[in-house]
This record gives C-alpha cells, sequence and structure tokens, in this order.
C-alpha cells in the first residue's frame, strides 16, 4: 500500500492516471457538463483496487480529476493525431541526424518550378510570385512564403528578379524580409527590388485586377502561384496564359484545384503543395516532417480499413446480437480516438 | 536579439496556442482570446504599410512621368478619394448614433412627448444623413460595379480553359473531361430533357441522375482525401514554423 | 503531334479550329446569352425535394405569423441570391405575415429595402396594401456575427433598438406582442457564407426549435445536405438553379427560370466546344498518321 | 431634392461605364481597362484603410482603452483585459518600426507573435474537421444493413429509380477505395511497392474525376454571375437614363477601334493566343 502511494504522488503516475482515464473515459459520446461525473465513475473501473486510506491519496487523485477537467475530451482525436505525429517527427529527425537518408518521390511540379525561373533567366523577363491572396493567419500562406523564400533564392542565383504580388500588408512585408534574406544569402542582395514587391489592396478583385496588369505590362516570364486561392485562380490562370508564362500553382484549395489543373502547366495538389518547401530546400529536418507525415497516413489508412470492416461484420450479423452491439462499440470507440 | 527572440515568441505562442484547443480552463482561453486580438489589431496596422507601399510606388511613378503615369494618378487619386468620403461617413454615423443615444436617454428620463418627437426626428435625420451620401454613392456606384464584372469575368474564363484544357490526350485527361462533361450537362434542365419510363412507372433521368452520382460518391471521396491529405500537410508545415524549422523570414 | 505543315485546306481549318482564338468563345457567351435572355421560352424544370420541402414550409404561413427574414449578402453575391430573395418575399408578403428583415452583414440593408420596394409597389398594383412598420420591417445590420444571433434568441427589440430608418421598434405596431425566438414561425436565412445559414442553425434553430428554411449560393448548398437529413432545415434552395425551382412551384417563371435557359445554353456550348475540340484534334491526328 | 435624379443619372452612367470597361479586357489591354483597373485598386486600398481603422483599430484598441467600452460589452476579467490591451498598441507601433530603416528588425517581434498565434490557433481547427472527421465519415458498412436504415439491408449496386445518394455496397466501396487510393497517391516516400503504386494509379483516377466534376458544377454558380451583370446593364439601359449600354457600348467599341488603328498600324496581333504579341503602348 505504501508503495502504492509513492507512486501514485509521482508526476508521471498522476498524468497517466488521467491519460487511463481520458481513455476509458472516451467511450460513451458525453457532454462537457457531464465529463467531471463520468470520468469519476470510470475511473472506479479503471483501477478499482485503488484504495483511497487516507487524505493524500485522494488528493492525488483529485488533482487527476482538474486535470481531466481542464481537458477537452471532445478534441481527443485531433491530441492523438498530433502525438503521433510529433513522435514519428522526432524517431524520423533522430534518425536523420545519425547519418540516415530521408529520400523522396519526384514530383514533376517542383522542377517545373525550377525550370520556369529558369526560363525566365534565358528571357531576360521577371519571375511573379503570388503567396495566396489570405492573410499570414492561413497556414497555407505560411507553406507559400517558405516556397517563396526557395524561389528568391534560385531567382537571385541567376540574377533574375522577381515580383511579389501580395492582397495583405503584413505578407507584403513578411515577403520583403524573405526575399531580401534570399538574395542575400544567394550573394547578391541587388537582386531585392523594392518596388517589385507589391501591395494591391486588401479587395480580392481589385487585387486580381492589378495582378492583371502586372502580367501583361511588366511581362513575367513564368508566374507562380503558391498559396489560398478562391474564385481568382481562373482570372490569374488564364490571363497568365494569354501573356504567354509558364505558369506553376500549388494551393490546397480543393475548389480551386480543377481550374488551376485546367490552366497552368503544372499545378501542386494538397498535401503536395505543403510538402513542396521541404523538396526545394533538402534540409534533413524539413524532409523528415514530410516522412513523418506519411507514417501518420500509414497509421489512418489501417484504423479506417478496420473501421469499415468492425462495422460491415457488426451490420452483417443479426441486429442486437451480442458480437454486433460489441462491434458497434468498438467502431464508435475507434473514432472518438482517432 | 534579431532572430532568437522571435523564434522564441512563435514557438511560445503557438504552442500555448495549441494547448489553448485541448484546455478549457477559462484563463487559458482568455488568454488566447486576447492574444488573437493583439494579432488582429497587429494586422490593422500594417495596413499602414501597406497603403505606404502603393502610394509610394505610385507617387514616384508619377513624379517622374514613367509609363502609364495618369493612370497611377487615377489610383491615387481613387485611393485618396476613397479614404476622405469614408471618413466623413465615420463623422455622420457617430452623428447619427450620438442622436440615438441622446434619444434613448431622453425617453428613459421620461421628457414630454414634444420633446421626445423632436429627438425621433433629429435622429431620423441624422440616420437617413448617414445612409445617403458620397460614400454609399462611391461604394455602390463604382466598387460594387467594378468587383461584381471583374468576379463575372469567370463566366467567360470557365468556357476558354475548358475548351482548351479538356483534351482526351491522355487517360487522365480523359477523366477529367468526361466527368466535367456529365456534371455541366446534368446539372441544368436540359440535362432532364432525357427520360426514361423505368418498367416500375418510376421517370428516371439517367444524366440527372449520373451527375448526382458523381458528385456524392466519387467526387465525394476524392474531395475527402484531398482534404485529409492537406490537413496532414498542414499540420507538418504548422509545426515546422512553430517550432522554427522553417523561418525564412528570420533569416536576414 | 500536330507540328507537321498542314496540307489540306481541312487540316488548315482544323489546326486552326484547335487552338481557336478565345475571344470567339467569349463573343459566343456573350451572344448567347443575351439571346436566351430575350427569347420568351421555358425549359421544363425538376424541383429537388429540398426546393420542395423549402416552398411547402413558406406557403404553410398563416397571416400574422411573425417571420424573420435575414438577407446576409450584398449586393456581389446578388446575382445568386436576389432572384431567390424576391420570389420568397413576394409569397411572404401575399400570404400576410409579418416580415421581419435583419442583416448580419454590412452592406445587406440597402438590399432589403430594394426588395420591399418592389413587392410592396406589386402588391399595390394587385390592390393588396402592406404599411411600413406593420406588416413590414427592416431592422437593417447588426454586427457580431454568433454573438449578434444569439442576442436575437433574447430580444429582438433590445438588439434592434430601431430600425433602418432610426425608429424605435419598442413604438412599431409590428414588434407587438413578441420579442424573441419562441414566438418566430419561421426564420429564413438568405446568405453567402459565414454568418449565414450555418450560424443560424447552430445558434437559433437548435437552440429555439424554430422552423427554418434557407436559401444559399450553389457553392454553398453541398453544406446543408447534413442539416436537411437531420431535419434542421426543412428545406433550402441553392444558387440560381433553386430559385428557379421555386418559381416553378410557385408558378411565376421569373428571372431564374429564364437564367436556367441562359444556364442551358452557355452549358450546351461548352460541352458542344469541347466535343467538337476533341473531334478535331482527333481527326489531325488520324490525318496526320495517314 | 432637385439634384437627386443627376446623381442618380450619374451613378447609372458610372456604374455601365466600369461594367464596360472591366468587359473590354476580354478584348484585350486597352487604356479604358487599365483606368478602371488603376481606380479599383486605389478605391479599394482606400476603403480597406477606412475599415481597418473604423472596424478593428477604432473599437478594438481606442475605445477598449480609453472610452471604457468593455466595462458594458465584456463580463468577468474585462478589468486586466483591459489593462492587457496595451500590448497591441505596442505591437502595432513595433510593426510601424519598418519605417525606420535603423529600427526596422524589431518588427519582426510582433511578425513573429502574429505567425504563432495564428499557426498554433489554425492548425488544430483543419485538423480536426478535415482529419479526425473525415476518417470517422469513411467508416461505413460495405454490405448488411445500412446504417440509416437500421433494418433495411444495403442494396448491391445503387438503384436507378431512387435518388443517386442512396446508400449501396458499390457506392460505400467507391467512396472507401477512393479516400485509401487518394491517399496512397499522396506518399512522398521513395520506396514503393508495385501495390502501392497500382493503388497510388487508382487515386490519380479519382483525383482527375474530382476535379472534372468539381469543374462542371462550378460553372453554373460562375454563369449566374454574368446573368447578374446583363440583367444589371438591361435594367439600366432605359430611355431616362440616355440608354447609357447601348450608346457606352458604341462608344467604347469606336474609342477601342481608334485606339487601335493609332498605335498598331501594320503591327501584327496575335493576342488571343499565347505569348502574342501584346505591343507596348507608351
Amino acid at each position: 500500500m505504501n508503495r502504492a502511494l509513492t507512486f501514485l504522488q509521482s508526476r508521471a503516475a498522476r498524468l497517466a492516471l488521467a491519460g487511463a482515464a481520458i481513455f476509458a473515459g472516451a467511450t460513451p459520446a458525453f457532454a462537457a457538463d457531464e465529463t467531471t461525473r463520468v470520468l469519476a465513475s470510470r475511473l472506479g473501473e479503471v483501477l478499482p483496487d485503488l484504495q483511497l486510506s487516507d487524505g493524500i491519496t485522494s488528493a492525488t487523485v483529485g488533482s487527476a480529476y482538474r486535470l481531466l477537467e481542464d481537458f477537452n475530451v471532445v478534441k481527443l482525436p485531433v491530441f492523438v493525431l498530433l502525438i503521433f505525429f510529433v513522435i514519428f517527427f522526432f524517431v524520423l529527425n533522430r534518425r536523420v541526424r545519425k547519418g540516415g537518408e530521408v529520400e523522396l518521390r519526384r514530383l514533376p511540379g517542383i522542377n517545373a518550378i525550377e525550370e520556369a525561373i529558369g526560363r525566365a533567366t534565358e528571357m531576360g523577363r521577371p519571375v511573379l510570385f503570388i503567396p495566396g491572396i489570405n492573410d499570414i493567419d492561413d497556414i497555407q500562406t505560411l507553406a507559400g512564403i517558405n516556397i517563396l523564400a526557395h524561389v528568391a533564392y534560385i531567382a537571385a542565383e541567376y540574377d533574375t528578379p522577381v515580383i511579389v504580388a501580395t492582397r495583405r500588408s503584413v505578407v507584403l512585408t513578411i515577403c520583403e524580409e524573405v526575399v531580401k534574406a534570399a538574395s542575400l544569402a544567394a550573394g547578391r542582395p541587388e537582386n531585392y527590388i523594392p518596388n517589385n514587391m507589391r501591395y494591391l489592396s486588401d479587395e480580392q478583385f481589385a487585387f486580381t485586377a492589378g495582378v492583371n496588369g502586372i502580367m501583361l505590362r511588366e511581362r513575367p516570364a513564368s508566374c507562380i502561384y503558391q498559396g489560398c486561392f478562391y474564385s481568382e485562380s481562373l482570372i490569374l490562370a488564364e490571363t497568365g496564359f494569354v501573356s504567354g508564362a509558364i505558369q506553376v500553382a500549388g494551393t490546397a484549395n480543393v475548389s480551386q484545384l480543377p481550374f488551376f489543373v485546367a490552366a497552368c502547366d503544372y499545378t501542386l495538389i494538397g498535401e503536395e503543395f505543403y510538402a513542396a518547401s521541404a523538396y526545394l530546400s533538402k534540409e534533413p529536418p524539413v524532409l523528415a516532417s514530410v516522412k513523418a507525415a506519411d507514417w501518420l497516413k500509414l497509421v489512418i489508412m489501417p484504423v479506417m480499413l478496420i473501421g469499415v470492416v468492425a462495422i460491415t461484420i457488426s451490420a452483417s450479423l443479426p441486429a442486437g446480437s451480442e458480437w454486433s452491439l460489441h462491434l458497434e462499440e468498438f467502431v464508435r470507440l475507434l473514432k472518438e480516438i482517432l | 536579439m534579431k532572430t532568437r527572440v522571435p523564434i522564441f515568441i512563435t514557438a511560445f505562442v503557438g504552442i500555448f496556442m495549441i494547448l489553448k484547443f485541448f484546455v478549457v480552463t477559462p484563463w487559458v482561453s482568455a488568454v488566447a482570446d486576447e492574444l488573437v486580438q493583439w494579432g488582429v489589431i497587429t494586422l490593422a496596422f500594417a495596413i499602414i504599410l501597406g497603403v505606404l507601399n502603393l502610394a509610394k510606388i505610385n507617387l514616384k511613378a508619377v513624379v517622374e512621368r514613367k509609363t502609364d503615369w495618369p493612370y497611377k494618378a487615377i489610383l491615387l487619386f481613387g485611393m485618396v478619394f476613397m479614404m476622405s468620403v469614408g471618413g466623413f461617413q465615420w463623422h455622420l454615423d457617430m452623428r447619427a448614433e450620438e442622436a440615438l443615444s441622446a434619444l434613448t436617454a431622453l425617453e428613459a428620463s421620461g421628457a414630454a412627448p414634444a420633446a421626445v418627437a423632436a429627438a425621433v426626428a433629429a435622429s431620423g435625420e441624422a440616420q437617413a444623413r448617414a445612409a445617403t451620401n458620397i460614400f454609399n454613392f462611391a461604394f455602390t456606384r463604382i466598387y460594387t460595379p467594378l468587383s461584381a464584372t471583374m468576379y463575372s469575368l469567370l463566366a467567360f474564363y470557365v468556357a476558354s480553359a475548358a475548351f482548351r484544357a479538356f483534351r482526351a490526350k491522355n487517360l487522365h485527361a480523359t477523366l477529367l473531361l468526361v466527368a466535367a462533361v456529365l456534371v455541366m450537362i446534368g446539372r441544368v434542365p436540359v440535362g432532364g430533357l432525357l427520360q426514361v419510363d423505368l418498367s416500375d412507372g418510376t421517370i428516371w433521368r439517367p444524366l440527372v441522375w449520373i451527375q448526382d452520382w458523381l458528385m456524392t460518391w466519387p467526387n465525394a471521396a476524392g474531395q475527402r482525401a484531398i482534404q485529409m491529405g492537406a490537413a496532414i500537410g498542414m499540420i507538418a508545415t504548422g509545426l515546422r514554423v512553430i517550432f522554427g524549422i522553417e523561418r525564412p523570414y528570420l533569416k536576414g | 503531334m500536330i507540328n507537321q505543315e498542314p496540307t489540306s485546306r481541312m487540316q488548315k481549318f482544323l489546326t486552326m479550329f484547335v487552338a481557336l482564338d478565345r475571344r470567339w468563345i467569349f463573343s459566343a457567351v456573350a451572344i448567347l446569352t443575351v439571346i436566351f435572355m430575350m427569347l420568351d421560352f421555358n425549359l421544363p424544370i425538376q424541383p429537388s425535394p429540398q426546393a420542395e420541402g423549402m416552398y411547402k414550409t413558406i406557403n404553410s404561413v398563416q397571416p400574422g405569423d411573425v417571420v424573420h427574414f435575414s438577407i446576409d449578402y450584398g449586393p456581389s453575391s446578388a446575382a445568386e441570391l436576389w432572384p431567390q430573395h424576391l420570389c420568397i418575399l413576394r409569397d411572404l408578403m401575399r400570404r400576410g405575415a409579418r416580415v421581419v428583415c435583419s442583416s448580419l452583414w454590412a452592406d445587406g440593408p440597402p438590399t432589403i429595402e430594394k426588395g420591399f420596394n418592389i413587392v410592396v409597389a406589386e402588391l399595390a398594383e394587385e390592390g393588396i396594401k402592406r404599411e411600413r412598420g406593420v406588416d413590414y420591417v427592416n431592422l437593417g445590420f447588426k454586427a457580431g456575427d454568433r454573438v449578434a444571433i444569439a442576442s436575437l434568441g433574447a430580444s429582438f427589440k433590445r438588439t434592434f433598438p430601431t430600425d433602418y430608418s432610426g425608429r424605435p421598434t419598442a413604438s412599431l405596431p409590428i414588434m407587438q406582442g413578441w420579442d424573441n425566438y419562441n414566438d418566430v414561425k419561421l426564420l429564413i436565412t438568405i446568405g453567402v457564407g459565414d454568418p449565414g445559414a450555418v450560424e443560424y442553425v447552430q445558434q437559433a434553430q437548435s437552440r429555439y426549435r424554430v422552423t427554418m428554411v434557407a436559401g444559399v449560393t450553389a457553392v454553398i448548398s453541398p453544406q446543408l445536405y447534413p442539416y436537411y437529413q437531420s431535419g434542421n432545415l426543412q428545406g433550402f434552395l441553392g444558387g440560381l438553379a433553386g430559385a428557379a425551382e421555386y418559381e416553378k412551384m410557385a408558378n411565376t417563371p421569373g428571372r431564374a427560370t429564364k437564367g436556367m435557359n441562359v444556364q442551358s445554353a452557355i452549358h450546351v456550348l461548352i460541352v458542344l466546344l469541347v466535343l467538337l475540340g476533341n473531334l478535331a484534334q482527333f481527326s489531325l491526328r488520324m490525318m496526320a498518321r495517314r | 431634392m432637385d439634384t437627386a435624379w443627376l446623381v442618380d443619372l450619374a451613378g447609372v452612367w458610372l456604374t455601365v461605364i466600369f461594367t464596360l470597361a472591366i468587359y473590354s479586357f476580354l478584348y484585350r489591354d486597352n487604356p479604358f481597362y487599365k483606368a478602371a483597373e488603376h481606380l479599383y485598386v486605389g478605391v479599394a486600398a482606400g476603403y480597406t484603410f477606412y475599415l481597418a481603422f473604423r472596424n478593428t483599430i477604432f473599437p478594438n484598441l481606442v475605445q477598449h482603452l480609453f472610452t471604457g467600452v468593455h466595462k458594458i460589452n465584456a463580463g468577468d476579467g474585462a478589468g486586466w483585459q483591459m489593462q492587457w490591451r496595451w500590448g497591441a498598441l505596442v505591437l502595432g507601433l513595433l510593426v510601424l518600426a519598418r519605417l525606420i530603416p535603423k529600427v526596422s528588425w524589431i518588427s519582426r517581434w510582433p511578425m513573429a507573435l502574429v505567425v504563432g498565434a495564428f499557426a498554433g490557433l489554425n492548425l488544430l481547427g483543419y485538423a480536426e474537421a478535415n482529419l479526425a472527421d473525415q476518417i470517422a465519415g469513411t467508416m461505413v458498412p460495405l454490405f448488411g444493413r445500412s446504417n440509416y436504415a437500421p433494418y433495411e439491408l444495403l442494396p448491391l449496386l445503387p438503384s436507378l429509380g431512387q435518388q443517386a445518394s442512396q446508400p449501396s455496397t458499390l457506392n460505400h466501396l467507391v467512396l472507401v477505395v477512393g479516400v485509401i487510393s487518394v491517399l496512397t497517391y499522396f506518399f512522398f516516400s521513395r520506396e514503393r511497392s508495385k501495390a502501392t503504386n497500382a493503388l497510388g494509379t487508382v487515386g490519380i483516377w479519382f483525383v482527375m474525376i474530382t476535379f472534372g466534376a468539381t469543374y462542371g458544377s462550378i460553372v453554373l454558380a460562375r454563369i449566374s454571375l454574368l446573368i447578374g451583370r446583363v440583367y444589371d446593364l438591361m435594367d439600366y439601359n432605359q430611355p431616362q437614363y440616355g440608354y447609357p449600354f447601348v450608346v457606352g457600348m458604341i462608344g467604347i467599341v469606336a474609342v477601342l477601334a481608334v485606339w487601335r488603328l493609332k498605335y498598331f498600324k501594320g503591327d501584327k496581333v496575335n493576342d488571343g493566343t499565347p505569348g502574342g504579341g501584346e505591343g507596348d503602348e507608351g
């Protein structure tokens, strides 16, 4: 008993207890205000032989309760996915640091970005880059800016100017920093031209009209769209086509992808777009994160299949039979954990 | 100072916000909400930088009489014009609000009906003034038609892009083409003209049905998987940024 | 593929067609649009179950029932939503419901005014008189998205102390005898997105169990299927097609029905162009091979 | 008022002229479009500026700090929040440090905060809706009782008489295979077996069908936009306004023709196709 008490008092044990209770408590879908009650009862089920003989132990368990009360159990699936991803990332990153290599398959769209810059150099014309039209609060914009860093670096190496058009002021200032830094890193600080960093108002179609003007009057040889785009996608891509530019697009907006696919030379689809900066940077930790995403998919797909098989068996068994209900419960658990 | 501190700020704030997602403690949400407010206000301040960028580039072009400088002058005029009428509108709205709160106060104090009626009239007049003035004119007669028309260019571009891109060059392009054509026809009344009488007496409209099926099953599957992949990529990118593994904007 | 010199006249023509200047396509679209707007015929329209649900719900409104009609779009989406707005408002006003309009979008109130002016004038021609402040009211715009909806659940009069023209709502005849969703017979929103139908379902419909229907753009409508299946929405309209279905059921073919003719024509044009382009390319390839 | 009709007339003409000016871009870049474009960008920038101050900086910062509005609107904790809001002012001013080259580096601090805050905030919201919910939604029975109607068996094939969205074994199979294969397509690791390659190929088929169907369904919404504009133009084309649509159209076409003849004499123009000779006007 004494040993059990000291065990409980250690912080690690408290967290483990909380974790066990969360998993046990996740089975029924409960409302937020019921959380405490359900968890309290579930805790007894998980650790039935736990004896709360004196004040210290109940206080310990009480603190575990409080931890649980603060934790939003409805968000459990996201938490589990996040933990999986972080673990995978650290494992892979360590492996990479020890000299392991992360090899990725070829993506045509990535080569196309490099080719597009090369073509602009040959023609002596600028490259136009648009990091999407959303503000910095969208992670797609961050992904676009990461890609811009590499585009600006390659362009600076080739001595080709980059025009960046943005719809948001903060994105503009960040892009300025990025292009300045990339030009400096490539050894050509003069390749950063402040006047090529354009803000064209926050209104969606005013921005689009302004970009149309840039495309037709400054004649960029290549247009690279990487970020979050909405209905202006097709206006941009069609105008770019008429101006004769090579166009490489990338976005995670499913509703706009068809238009980019139809009107651009290359399109990075969804996750490809997020992985693009890893491909371009070739830095081990960044590559490790792409590989970790692959591993996460390797977890998700079997879980999904197990769920499908279980619910199918459950549906084929006579309604209300014991196994049918068990399997149904199992699938519900699966859905709530992942 | 120049790179370490920002990396620390990003990581600290980012991890705190992730925590906020899971933790329901009131003070955590309160701090997180306040941080979001700070972010929103910071973004609003940055608009000053954007407007200055636009003004600087175009003013330079006008002063140096570069190509197309008269158009740049139009741009600058539009900007200054809209800012001024916006300010004027703000002033009128404040007046209307003042009149309204005066009216409410008067009513609450139980003043004479005549005084209340006068206040109602004054309030109504202030509201009407705020509702009809040059700002509304600029908004509905300049801003709205320009944006609606720019948007409607898409009706032409969906046609031209489809004609150019939907060519059965290979299997992939053919699938794209066939799905697009079937959905396009099944979506409009013309698609409903083709009808088949099934043996049990119900009428089956094959084109409409196929359109519906394509949208509900294969399209839903594709959309779902692309979104799942994108969400995974988003987690990866977001964590790279928060942990400072990718920070292009701090490399200078 | 088509690199070699075109030899025959046919080949020349086909090569030209395959790379048709897109401005010919633009012209064709423009001309078809204008022609089909002028032609006077209507294609048969098949109302969807969602639209039927919407129509039935709106036409079960009794004279004197309070209907909250939220107009959550501005001029930029008027192309898709205005026809819905108009035919629903017409039905409501004709049936003698008490129509209470408000907006969660800053540029919504002028659209509300426009709708009332048109429908009131139409009804006046038929000899039906509808009076502002008695039969209908424009409460104007309220900022705050979800918070604004939630506060309507507590009190309409406190959320909107005055109507759009600055008159205190507490003294308006239409606002007497009710103040929150418990007494609202029907909630209708015509909206373009966030805040719109989904927010109303979450903040008002599911809390107060008020009957609700919605009209949205074609891009948003797929998001509403789950709410229709779960019974939160009695029905909904999607885009111009939805409005056309409504017009068909109400037997008042108008702009949406005409719009569907244009839609059909342009869809057929695009499909024909795509098919002909493929045919031309295919025959060119055949000719080259020979 | 006497001037009301004049304002109305001017408004209608402006609307029609701006609409036609933007449409003239379909022909090619031209002075009308250029003027409309520049005016639009300018007006929009001014409007953005106005909105930023009126809707964000004033209510969320100035009023919050100085006029005590928070006391009415906010509930608990308003006191400390009011004090903390000064931090936002500091951040805003730090952003403006960019304007002074010597200390411009300090503007990275607020940027870092904004990036961190929004990345952390949005990361998991998307993950929840687009990942966790979708995984759960894909767990459907392939046969047996349908999970929509507990005592009905799933039909093998979709039935033609009913709606196409009716669940059936084939439909559910399409859903599951589609999701799994498209996810397989998104594998970036190099080591792939024949099986994953085959599955990835099926995945790209699904992606293409998805894109085709999405394209086809969005065409509908896009054409309604054009219909809306044409209705506007026709509505305004009234005798009391002097037929602005017809007059404006003829005027613009005439001016464009003259402009074209003047500036493009002997110039081989081929501007509808890529790389065409867009002459540099100047």
